[in-house]
């Protein structure tokens, strides 16, 4: 009797952690997304309610983590199904096979038209050229990051050897600013908030964006693995039509405030500073289509290439998969 | 064979150390031959370093010898056991248990926890002890706390007690106390007793036989018989000429080998 | 009969003893990878990680940020020693400092100081500075906890006889209390130690430009497993390494101990 | 002359001494940021935080944080008692277990949790038991260590004694070493205890599902430092907390020892 209740028991434990136990229930996609600039994303988390699938045909389980890095971690140990992911570290581990993902639909990219990570020195410090750097300590907000990949590439591009003319010393993001105006680094990137907040303190001047090296780039892609998209493919496709739901109500002037109050809650910054540049020409560029740009993605590969952070070619083509997009031309 | 009639058996016992720093080893006992008799009380008596405690300890099986046998009741000596009680000079009181708790703990086989507190009660009143049952060793004074020590050490009942100076670090009016409560305890069950002392006093006032250790590597020097009379006075026994005899003949004994031990450190 | 005569060989013995598990989870890690039960990505072989170690350790740019690294240890620990054992038996002599100290540490210790990294670094500088610190900051707890336990427990015999001698206080708290409590405090110390390692390692993963915390957190950003598993075999070298000198410093400190 | 009063004028003395520390950093932290001597961004003031706190504090956020975050925490350091206690005293009395188990200490446990975390989603997922166990990974080492120590210089009178009453290994463990090891172990636990809430925000940036460590490390990461400076102080206010309970615990526990 004790051992026919103890089996029962630990049947329906494992039944139960298997998350199968109603067939009814729709395909739960476990994604992952961190801050900041995947507005698709806290407007999706934060306002069900006005998607028509979720729940229905799919529903998501929102994990946060560190950047794309743990995400991808967490995409190759099987713990996630999707992400928001930027290019370079997936193009990386496509490259070394260590996930199938396939690149679904466009998240944000740098180019003109949206905010591009800016590198900047104060007004005041007399480096007016990039060539002006040398000898100088700058900030990098993250050795082997794709901002520092590409700042790498202009200060090369300038005639100055990023390891040698330049001391070049890790600065956190949101420390950059500070670190500038105290004159422990004379130049440094930065991002969004945190230059939209140095710009309104004054005294800030632009050095250079990527530009220079590459006009377009599609810094952040939605992702999915191919088993996932294969073992689910109805899930994934009212996914996408919910995402694009998101980015419209978002891009929709009149829902500005309330997108700006979203992404306030999620990333804990003040909505007074957000407001400054949110869903503005100084926000990052969010395609309306929301379509993954194939030639931009091809070009950022190519750039990589040579730059030696890839070893080998890799074809965008392949690693786009937009069968499942509601705005693709068939 | 005489020999097999003994509680105790020890031949050709050697004990080697490893030194700490330089890694040689030093001989603490080299060939030792004893025989104790059963119900008897022996004293060791010899300089400091002699390995009077060593032997103590590789008869309680604490450490193994390096080599010779040493036999209880015919049979080779086995790890601890509560066969043989000890009682150290340091009390070795478990400081977070009370009086009668540490009286208990040695107690087994007792049909009830009843019984065992009735036994380790009755044993605490043999050591007079009365009213400190819930005391902690911390509250205790020396003397209180050797008692206790021997308490414990009877509650298992041990065929021998194996006795480390346990009075050598009391005061001499507390000593002689003890002593005389001591005897009183072992006439009433006469347990076999090994009792390690560098007191010549003591070893006459208590012992049956006095076994005498050379300076290190211990050896036997000499083995006397005490013939005073049983029970023992203590004040009767400082003014008896063959106790004062006795006494005078160890001292002598003893004096020579710590003379010997110091040319030798 | 006497072990002396076998002792190089039972030595050689010895050494392997203690190492055989280290050895036994290397085994584990190469045939969990070899035999496809992991991704590779995660946890690529064993072997190719070893290989991958010796060539990075002989272009000599690990050696580098190793350097780098063990600099800040020996600062921030030799800060934490140096502040710490007085600190520690301060607090177990004096009860006005025991009753002050007390809550402001029970306070300041559990502050994740992950947190403090920005301040650390415009206070104390990218460089060297902010690691120091909070190496610091961090190794300080083991070495005033152990210090303060060792010292309270001082049998206060040996205090009354170097009372009597005619010490000062101060004097029987170096001469007296300092060598009670070194027992203790070696366990404090081995613990610092193992924390200092720690520390310096995430300090240089979220903000550094050297250091071997910063060569992992550079090939996790560039997805180069092979170099991340790399630096994580050099860190437990290290701090086993470390471990060891304690233990024998322990040992000839205090060959007096039991 | 009067030890009584004279302990309780120290007592006042320490407890003005206290707040006044308290209050003389928290007035240099408002000066040091509104004087403009750190960037206001890097260190808002204190009153700027205090709002930020009260804030979380209303909107039911930090509650329900610090909520998540205790069960991670009171199961890894319950885990990492038990078992460092466990493994602590049986590499001290057995060889076999110390030569075994010792140098994987040693090895594994400095390295930063961070780096190991794709090998937790490896093996335990990102749920709560792969969070629980950084949480135990990062509480064991002072645990295992005072254990070590502690059961390895128990006084050996003790253990004789205790086996001349008849004590088999397991009584003798139970009864003997534990019990001698208490007072060191206990200051091993104490600083588990601390530990393991700074290791929170290690274990909570595993994958964020919320909790007052993962509360740090986030607006670490997007630069909102006045909830992450929130976030830290409520940490400190709870291992405050911890450690007055614990003392409490540790006192009647160890009413035993002998102190001067």
């Amino acid at each position: 009797m004790k051992r026919i209740a103890a089996v029962t028991l630990v049947l329906g434990l494992v039944l139960a952690a298997s998350g199968r136990a109603g067939a009814a229930d729709p395909p739960v996609i476990r994604i992952g997304w961190s801050v900041p600039a995947q507005t698709q994303h806290y407007v999706m988390m934060k306002k069900p309610g006005i998607l028509k699938h979720y729940g229905k045909a799919y529903k998501a389980d929102w994990v946060n983590f560190p950047g794309s890095v743990a995400i991808i971690q967490a995409i190759a140990s099987k713990n996630l199904d999707a992400g928001g992911i930027s290019i370079v570290p997936l193009a990386r581990t496509i490259e070394q096979k260590a996930a199938n993902l396939k690149i679904v639909a466009d998240m944000m990219s740098e180019r003109k038209g949206g905010f591009q990570t800016t590198w900047v020195t104060l007004e005041s410090s007399g480096i007016k050229t990039i060539a002006d750097l040398k000898g100088k300590t700058m900030g990098v907000a993250g050795y082997g990051s794709t901002t520092d990949l590409l700042a790498r590439a202009i200060l090369r591009k300038n005639g100055i050897d990023p390891d040698r003319d330049v001391k070049r010393v890790e600065v956190p993001f949101p420390v950059m600013e500070s670190a500038m105006r105290k004159g422990d680094i004379v130049a440094g990137e930065l991002a969004q908030p945190f230059y939209a907040n140095a710009k309104a303190r004054g005294g800030i001047r632009e050095l250079f964006t990527a530009q220079e090296v590459l006009p377009v780039l599609p810094l952040l892609v939605e992702a999915f693995t191919a088993e996932f998209m294969a073992a689910h493919p109805q899930a994934v496709k009212a996914f996408l039509e919910d995402y694009v739901t998101a980015l419209d109500f978002a891009r929709d002037p009149k829902n500005r405030d309330e997108v700006v109050g979203i992404v306030a809650e999620v990333s804990k910054l003040p909505r007074d500073v957000l407001a400054t540049f949110l869903l503005t020409p100084q926000d990052y560029f969010m395609s309306p289509d929301a379509m993954p740009d194939v030639e931009a993605i091809q070009k950022t590969l190519d750039f990589l290439k040579e730059g030696g952070v890839l070893k080998t070619q890799l074809d965008a083509k392949s690693m786009v998969d937009v069968s499942l997009h509601p705005r693709a031309k068939r | 064979m005489a020999a097999s009639a003994a509680k105790i058996v020890v031949r050709g016992l050697a004990k080697e150390f490893a030194d700490r720093t330089t890694g040689r080893a030093v001989p603490a006992i080299g060939g030792l031959d004893l025989d104790v008799l059963a119900r008897e009380f022996v004293c060791l008596l010899g300089p400091s370093g002699c390995g009077k405690s060593t032997l103590l300890y590789v008869l309680g099986g604490f450490v193994s010898a390096t080599a010779g046998t040493v036999l209880i009741d015919g049979k080779p000596v086995g790890p601890p056991g509560p066969d043989r009680g000890i009682i150290f000079q340091e009390y070795a009181l478990f400081p977070w248990l009370t009086v009668l708790d540490n009286v208990m703990y040695g107690i087994r086989g007792a049909a009830s926890p009843a019984e065992r507190r009735a036994r380790a009660e009755a044993l605490i009143a043999k050591v007079h002890l009365n009213g400190f049952e819930g005391h902690y060793p911390r509250h205790l004074s020396g003397g209180m706390k050797q008692r206790v020590a021997i308490a414990r050490t009877l509650a298992h009942d041990p065929d021998i007690l194996l006795a480390d100076e346990p009075f050598g670090a009391l005061d001499t009016q507390t000593r002689t106390l003890m002593q005389e409560e001591l005897l009183r305890i072992w006439e009433a069950d006469r347990k076999t007793i090994l009792f390690v002392t560098h007191s010549v006093e003591e070893a006459v006032i208590l012992a049956d036989r006095v076994v005498v250790m050379t300076a290190r590597p211990g050896r036997i020097k000499a083995d006397i018989a005490v013939p005073l009379p049983r029970p023992r006075d203590y004040d009767a026994l400082v003014r008896d000429p063959v106790a004062i005899e006795l006494r005078a003949e160890l001292w002598r004994l003893v004096k020579e080998e710590v003379v010997r031990a110091r040319g030798a450190g | 009969m006497s072990a002396a005569a076998a002792r190089p060989a039972w030595r050689a013995l010895l050494r392997l003893r203690r190492g055989y598990s280290v050895l036994l989870v290397l085994a584990a890690w190469e045939t969990a990878s070899r035999a496809g039960a992991v991704n590779t990505f995660l946890l690529p072989p064993a072997s190719e990680v070893l290989v991958n170690l010796w060539n990075l350790a002989t272009e000599g740019r690990l050696l580098f940020h190793l350097a780098e690294s063990l600099l800040r240890v020996a600062a921030g620990l030799g800060l934490a020693v140096a502040a710490g054992i007085p600190l520690g038996l301060w607090k177990a002599r004096s009860r006005l400092a025991d009753a002050v100290l007390d809550p402001v540490m029970a306070f300041w210790f559990p502050v994740p100081k992950v947190g403090l990294i920005p301040l650390a670094l415009l206070f104390f500088g990218f460089a060297h500075g902010s690691k120091i610190a909070l190496v610091f900051a961090d190794a300080l707890l083991p070495l005033v906890v152990a210090t303060y336990h060792g010292a309270l427990h001082t049998d206060r015999r040996l205090i009354w006889s170097a009372r009597a001698m005619g010490d000062s206080e101060r004097r029987i708290l170096w001469r007296v209390v300092l060598p009670a409590a070194l027992p203790q405090i070696f366990t404090g110390l081995r613990l610092a130690v193992t924390v200092s390692l720690l520390v310096v390692f995430l300090a240089e993963m979220v903000a550094s430009s050297s250091g071997l915390g910063h060569v992992m957190i550079y090939a996790l950003r560039t997805l180069e497993t092979k170099d991340v598993f790399s630096a994580l075999v050099t860190i437990s070298l290290i701090a086993f390494l470390a471990d060891w000198l304690v233990i024998q410093a322990r040992r000839r400190v205090l060959v007096w101990h039991a | 002359m009067n030890g009584a009063e004279e302990a309780a004028g120290k007592r006042r003395a320490a407890r003005i001494g206290g707040a006044t520390i308290v209050i003389a950093v928290l007035a240099l932290w408002e000066g040091v940021s509104a004087g403009g001597f750190v960037d206001e961004q890097v260190l808002p003031r204190v009153t700027v935080v205090a709002a930020a706190w009260w804030e979380l504090l209303l909107s039911g956020e930090l509650p329900a944080q610090v909520a998540s975050s205790l069960g991670r925490q009171a199961a890894g350091f319950s885990i990492a008692v038990v078992v460092g206690v466990v493994l602590g005293i049986a590499m001290a009395r057995y060889r076999a277990i110390d030569d075994f188990a010792g140098p994987l200490i040693t090895m594994i446990l400095p390295i930063p949790k961070a780096a190991l975390i794709p090998l937790v989603m490896l093996w335990f997922g990102i749920g709560d038991v792969a969070k629980t166990i950084v949480v135990f990974l990062g509480t064991i080492l002072p645990v295992v260590v005072s254990a070590y120590h502690a059961a390895g210089s128990v006084d050996q009178v003790f253990l004789w004694s205790a086996r001349s009453m008849g004590d088999n290994e397991a009584q003798l463990l139970r009864r003997v070493v534990l019990r001698a090891a208490l007072p060191e172990i206990m200051s091993g636990i104490r600083m588990g205890l601390i530990i393991s809430l700074i290791v929170l925000v290690g274990a909570e940036m595993l994958a964020g599902r919320g909790g007052i460590g993962w509360l740090v490390f986030y607006t670490l990461d997007t630069g909102a430092y006045r909830v992450t400076y929130a976030a830290m102080l409520t940490i400190a206010a709870i291992g405050f907390a911890y450690d007055r309970l614990f003392l409490a615990i540790s006192r009647r526990l160890l009413h035993w020892v002998e102190q001067e």
